[in-house]
């Protein structure tokens, strides 16, 4: 990420777009809200789109796309626990013992 | 004594000490989230019925709410390229926004609460209502310090830019990444508890 | 091999795998543990501070370490997938179906109420909002057609030998866990949920149901019976309780 | 930038602190290291007591405690004997207090705040007002947990593990219990990022990743399962919290009746949920319990045997693979939860591998003796003596690892010993090793031999006598948390007398802990003075000054080698330091 | 010293000559039988009944019908004043698994002691709401425990964890005007001063009845109560 003061304007321009892209999509959210796709359509598109965002605001606001390899890694080991710790428990509950 | 690396980065990590303080800080926030989600995601597996959140919830006021954040995100970033093209008196004017917009969000989900309180909507109602008050009573504590920060940082704060300016401007960044993570929950939370 | 040092005797008819593995397991820890002791205990003397001499740089060399590792995780990979696995799936899957007799067991704090579902073999209703602890303390709907028959008794759990029983535990409160040593059967019992364990008892006899997770301050007397009959002696105690059934019915049911 | 440049120059100048912020509110690694230590040597001392109180009721169920008994109220121990409900606060409490109050503030908070710094050469933490807070934080939860006892209906009394519903519905200290682990989890939160910012960040020049002593990979590992590990207690703290004082149910199913009457709540929780939480926390909690008595470990044998520690790349391999493999284990403690083939087959793989590491890491330790020149001194003697015991601890870990052998076994004595012997005479022994072993590092002054060796033999001997029956009694099929001890049980008979002899030999390891306290306040003022550099070691934490200033260092070190370069062939001496510049 | 003879003349004529509503508590209609206990859940309770079986006590009638454990009390009319705390305690008694008495009544700040004469465990779960509940474990080291109600409430269930079938009540009074039927039905509330009171009679499943007595100086008035099986 460059420094200087040209850098930083563009890079104010690139915020105000993602910004805007953010908004759009809240906006999307709530419209297709309340058009009924079957349930777990309804489920998996209103996540799709929470993670997009998530990770407009992680990439562009946090400076993640161009973050050191380190932090790199620290993420991943929390990614990786976090899927573990999301879905193990509930795979407990689907795999009961079997009479 | 002094701290090595606290405004100059260390050469063979690329960062300094506060970035990757924050950062670890921020992995060990996905967790605590995480686990609420997982939870979550276990108690509704085994409900009978779990309601629609459109169906009890205000989906128009957090959409607002939505906006409200995202916008407080982004005064957040331009506070600190304020900061860093040597703007005092603007990064401090995006400051004081952020926390106006935090303010904002908070008022907001405290007018939320106060209507559910008086619809006998309490977290003893059901496991939906209960999940859904602990997770945005998190996530609004998480605001609430963020905006105590802000607040320090527009007040007595700001005088550090009289000496240190560059360290000042990384705590705005360092800040700023906190305040990013809060808006960032606040992406999923909406959908997983407003509208699904 | 049958029990493995100083555990119970065991009365069920797994009871003897589950004490070969852990007997197995056993003599590979005994097996490790005087290996390396005997090891440290030579290295202390051999390379003791007296001795003439600098200490090696280089200190110990060769594969051997490597080996060891690798023979360890052998051992415990077949002891994995060849006892514990199978014998696991075994408890858990493989239930019996035909000739058995099944039980429904029901803790609280601090007993074990035990239904059993009559000549018919159909249990009753129960619902929690009928419970009465003086006088039903399952909460069985006895308007229910299937409930008119059915036993329940309080610690007293009682067995045919050589006939598999399955065991439906639940729990009206908070965490039990039932366990019989003996019989090698130990299963939490979660509130909210129904688990079933099964076993087949192979010696008659008294046994005891021990409450083996923390469930409040009598959790060390929550204690059952367990009597393990012929198949006579079955019978008899299933009539003796019917025939208290049914004097039990002239009473009015209203103070229920 | 230019402001900073200029601070090399007064980088020694230190303003003569006041009291208060020298030795209470300091921001010093080594005052808040000592705060550390101290705190958890008294809570270990607490904890230690309750279970010496247990231990009498195990003896001697119902009977009165002499001299001791009457003081105690009325609602603990009437006439001077001991109520159920207190003993299973006690036994909550023990537990609680051991793992978050003791051993781990002494591990971390104590050895790692006060070595990793001094080790790396760092002048300090790399947020001193953190590390500050994080003491203050843990120590706000030690006066919660202790005030608990206060608490109508006495402590927390639903076990260590606080298992819902019982906890949800358990009396008022149980909310006191919530509330302290919170600040003990903000503690460990804000202590975890400081250790690894500073390990990853304040390493001098020189010092390599791979040139780190393994007790400060020890540190760094530690610290990411606190980071990790830890975030989801909390939410499940929270969760319990708003179901004993929101009325939710998270933890509580539908349909619940207790003492006769349904339980007024919404229902549709899942005890389950919190066990998922407790242990995912719980199982890397032990590896913090382990891992930095393993470290402590390491530089004892290395520095006592004169040598380089054997397979040091391995070793560090095997811990980070052990830190990680740590957190997908958590629901062996669950096997008998109602679980199916599938899961249980997964997390018994999964904890089959984790052994795996833990045979090479203590493999490594052995045969690092192997060629060496052995010194028998008070920290080596505990250091060596860790081995067996947390050999017999970890192999003890087997059979309860396989769901199907864990039937009989789960939550009898033999859980008890097991862990106790990882814990106890396993992680306390390293403990006390570190002890011996950098004193002379943080007073200038070495602690006596004679009443350390004392301590040594009479403390193994003890705890060996504690614990080894527990195994035995768990094989008979004992229950723990039983307050008569198994009593009620006939089953249980045969092994009965043993828990007279185990509760003599715990106050016995009382006994013997007088020697080491005496010994380490006469130390303090009235030990043996020594140089920098006692142990002739070749880490850098023994270039400083004893007790090293504010600050640490004269000039900063810079590392030229690896941490255990002893017995270097052709050397003068026997051992090279790692921040001697190399002869070239 | 005259006025303190005079005062201690009237007290001991108010508690001596005060007046006293007295009766009977009856049972009408065919009495239920009420089920036996199984206590084999216990080996020490069931040893306590060679003969014949406890049976649960929540209908206990004496002679021509008379009801016991029926807990009576003035409810309304007494002057607005505090009372003396009985110096004696209270006592309720855990005997072959089973309280004695199944109805206590208490007053406010009256001390209460709890007894259990059996060789097992037994747990006094006090579920109070107006007082502080408590559950208190006596195992058999713990013989007897002395607690306090500091509110009135009426009534406290008061359960056993260890034996289910184990229930008994208290009744927590603030003043002394009441008194709890034996097998006779009877029950006597003496020392009232003259005046129009209510007096309450409950009963654990059929709920509180009423009747208005006015009473002159000294005077003894009776007063008959009667329960009936209600309508399922």
């Amino acid at each position: 990420m460059g420094d200087s003061v040209e850098d930083i304007k563009k890079h104010v321009r690139t915020y105000v777009m993602v910004f805007v892209v953010l908004l759009f999509l809240t906006g999307v959210t709530v419209g297709i809200s309340y058009v009924d796709m079957g349930h777990t359509m309804n489920i998996v598109l209103a996540l799709v789109i929470a993670t997009i965002k998530a990770s407009l605001v992680a990439a562009y606001f946090m400076h993640l796309i161009s973050e050191k390899k380190l932090i790199y890694y620290t993420l991943l080991i929390a990614a990786l626990f976090f899927i573990g710790l999301m879905f193990l428990p509930t795979g407990q509950s689907l795999d009961p013992i079997h009479l | 004594m002094l701290i090595p690396y606290t405004v100059k980065p260390r050469p063979d990590t690329g960062l300094i000490n506060s970035k990757l303080g924050i950062w670890l800080f921020l992995a060990s926030e996905v967790m605590l989230f995480g686990a609420l989600f997982s939870s979550y995601i276990l108690l509704r597996v085994n409900s009978v019925d779990w309601p629609v959140g459109s169906t009890i919830l205000s989906v128009p006021i957090a959409a607002f709410n939505t906006v409200v954040l995202i916008s407080s995100s982004i005064t957040v970033i331009m506070a600190w390229a304020s900061l860093k093209m040597g703007n005092l008196s603007k990064g401090r004017m995006y400051i004081l926004i952020t926390f106006l917009l935090g303010l904002t969000f908070m008022c907001v989900k405290a007018y939320e609460y106060n209507t559910k309180f008086h619809h006998g909507l309490f977290p003893s109602e059901s496991t939906f209502m209960a999940i859904y008050f602990t997770l945005t009573g998190l996530h609004g504590l998480h605001v609430l310090g963020g905006m105590i920060v802000f607040a320090y940082f527009w007040g007595p704060g700001a005088k550090m830019w009289k000496t240190e300016p560059e360290h000042f401007t990384n705590r705005i960044e360092i800040v700023g990444l906190y305040w990013h993570f809060v808006d960032l929950v606040w992406i999923f939370l909406f959908p997983v508890l407003y509208l699904l | 091999m049958d029990k493995f040092w100083g555990m119970p005797d065991i009365a069920s008819a797994h009871g003897a795998e589950i004490d070969q593995l852990i007997g197995y397991v056993h003599y590979l820890m005994f097996a490790l543990f005087i290996f390396w002791g005997g090891f440290f205990i030579l290295t202390l003397i051999k390379f003791r501070g007296s001795r003439p001499g600098p200490a090696n740089y280089a200190g110990a060399k060769g594969k051997f370490s490597t080996y060891l590792e690798v023979v360890v995780a052998v051992i415990e990979a077949v002891l994995l997938i060849g006892f514990s696995i199978p014998l696991w799936a075994k408890r858990v899957n493989e239930f019996p179906t035909q000739d058995t007799n099944v039980v429904r067991l029901v803790a609280e704090q601090f007993a074990w109420n035990i239904h059993y579902p009559g000549p018919d073999g159909v249990f009753g209703k129960t619902s929690f909002e009928l419970v009465n602890n003086e006088t039903n303390p399952i909460g069985l709907d006895r308007d229910d057609p299937a409930a008119a028959d059915d036993v329940t008794t309080i610690n007293q759990l009682h067995l045919e030998n050589d006939k598999p029983v399955i065991i439906h535990l639940s729990s009206k409160d908070v965490i039990h866990s039932f366990g019989i040593p003996e019989m090698r059967i130990k299963q939490d019992i979660i509130p909210g949920m129904s688990i079933p364990v099964w076993f087949t008892p192979i010696t008659e006899g008294n046994y005891e149901i021990a409450c083996a997770q923390l469930c409040g301050l009598g959790h060390y007397r929550m204690k059952g019976y367990v009597t393990v009959h012929d198949s006579a002696g079955y019978q008899a105690w299933l009539d003796e309780e019917a025939a208290l059934l049914a004097e039990e019915e002239e009473g009015d049911d209203f103070w229920e | 930038m230019s402001q900073s440049d200029h601070h090399d120059e007064h980088a020694n100048e230190h303003p003569k602190l006041g009291f208060w912020q020298a030795y209470v509110f300091s921001t010093d690694h080594k005052v808040i290291g000592i705060q550390y230590g101290l705190t958890a040597l008294v809570f270990l001392f607490f904890g230690f007591c309750l279970m010496m109180l247990m231990r009498w009721q195990l003896a001697y169920p119902g009977q009165a405690l002499p001299i001791f008994g009457s003081l105690f109220s009325d609602a603990t121990m009437p006439g001077g004997v001991m109520l159920p409900e207190f003993y299973n606060s006690l036994g909550a409490m023990h537990g609680t207090i051991m793992v978050f109050l003791g051993v781990v503030p002494l591990a971390v908070g104590a050895f790692g705040n006060f070595v990793v710094p001094l080790q790396i050469g760092a002048p300090d933490m790399a947020f001193p007002k953190l590390n500050m807070a994080s003491y203050w934080s843990f120590f706000a939860g030690g006066v919660v947990m202790l005030y608990s006892f206060m608490a109508p209906g006495g402590a927390a009394n639903s076990g260590w593990t606080s298992y819902p519903p019982l906890s949800d519905i358990a009396t008022a200290g149980q909310t006191y219990w919530l509330i302290g682990m919170i600040f003990l989890i903000t503690s460990s939160l804000l202590g975890s990022v400081n250790f690894i910012v500073t390990i990853i960040q304040l390493r001098v020049e020189g010092l390599t990743y791979m040139r780190m002593p393994f007790f400060v990979w020890a540190q760094l590992v530690t610290a990411f399962l606190l980071l990790l590990a830890f975030p989801p207690l909390e939410a499940a703290g929270v969760m319990q919290l708003m179901d004993r004082l929101a009325d939710t149910s998270f933890f509580l199913p539908t349909g619940l009746v207790v003492t006769g009457d349904a339980l007024q709540v919404s229902g549709g929780g899942s005890p389950l949920l919190w066990q998922h939480l407790f242990w995912f926390l719980a199982h890397p909690e032990v590896y913090v319990l382990i891992l930095p008595a393993m470290g402590i470990v390491a530089e004892i044998i290395a520095n006592n045997s004169r040598k380089p520690l054997f397979g040091y790349k391995s070793a560090v391999y095997s811990l980070i693979f052990l830190g990680f493999m740590s957190f997908i284990v958590w629901a062996h403690h669950m096997f008998l939860t109602g679980m199916g083939t599938t899961i249980s087959a997964f997390f018994q793989t999964t904890t089959m591998i984790i052994s795996i590491p833990s045979v090479v890491i203590l493999t490594v330790f052995f045969i690092s003796l192997w060629g060496g020149r052995i010194r028998f001194n008070t920290c080596m003697l505990f250091a060596l003596g860790f081995l067996p015991m947390f050999g017999i601890g970890g192999l003890t870990g087997l059979p309860l690892g396989l769901s199907a052998a864990d039937i009989p076994l789960h939550d009898t004595y033999y859980v008890i010993g097991h862990f106790h012997y990882v814990v106890a005479p396993g992680t306390l022994l390293a403990l006390f090793a570190g002890i011996y072993y950098w004193f002379p590092k943080a007073t200038g002054r070495i602690m006596n031999e004679f009443w350390g060796k004392v301590h040594f033999w009479g403390s193994i001997v003890c705890m060996n006598m504690i614990f080894f029956p527990m195994l035995i009694q768990g094989l008979a099929g004992v229950s723990r948390r039983l307050y008569d001890g198994g009593a009620s049980y006939e089953f249980a008979e045969p092994v009965l007398h043993y828990n007279a002899a185990m509760s003599h030999a715990a106050w016995l390891l009382a006994v013997f802990q007088l020697p080491f306290i005496i010994n380490f306040f006469y130390s303090i003022w009235k030990g043996k003075q020594v140089d920098r550099n006692p142990w002739q070691s070749t880490t850098m934490e023994w270039e400083a000054p004893s007790p090293p200033p504010h600050g640490n260092f004269d000039t900063p070190p810079v590392a030229y080698r690896g941490p255990y370069e002893y017995s270097v062939p052709g050397a003068e001496k026997d051992y090279t330091p790692q921040c001697e510049a190399a002869e070239v | 010293m005259k006025i303190r003879v005079i005062m201690m003349g009237l007290m001991l004529t108010s508690v001596v000559f005060a007046g006293e509503i007295t009766g009977v508590v009856k049972w009408d209609g065919n009495a239920p039988k009420m089920k036996a206990l199984k206590m084999d859940a216990d080996p020490v309770c069931a040893a306590a009944y060679t003969g014949d079986a406890a049976r649960a006590e929540t209908l206990v009638l004496g002679e021509g019908n008379t009801m016991a454990n029926i807990f009576v009390r003035i409810s309304s009319g007494l002057a607005d004043k505090t009372y003396p705390t009985p110096s004696e305690s209270a006592v309720m008694d855990q005997k072959g698994c089973v309280y004695h008495p199944h109805v206590v009544g208490v007053m406010v700040d009256q001390t209460f002691l709890f007894k259990n004469s059996d060789d097992t465990l037994h747990n006094v779960n006090v579920k109070a709401k107006e007082n502080r509940g408590f559950n208190l474990g006596m195992p058999t080291s713990l013989r007897e425990s002395e607690q306090k109600f500091t509110r009135e409430e009426l009534m406290i269930e008061v359960k056993c964890n260890v034996h289910p079938w184990m229930k008994s009540f208290i009744g927590v009074s603030s003043h002394p005007f009441f008194d709890v039927t034996g097998e006779d039905g009877k029950f006597a509330i003496k020392g009232l001063d003259a005046g129009t009171y209510e007096v309450e009679v409950w009963h654990e499943k059929l709920g509180t009845s009423t009747q208005k007595v006015t009473i002159t100086k000294d005077e003894s008035k009776a007063v008959d109560f009667s329960f009936s099986m209600p309508s399922k």
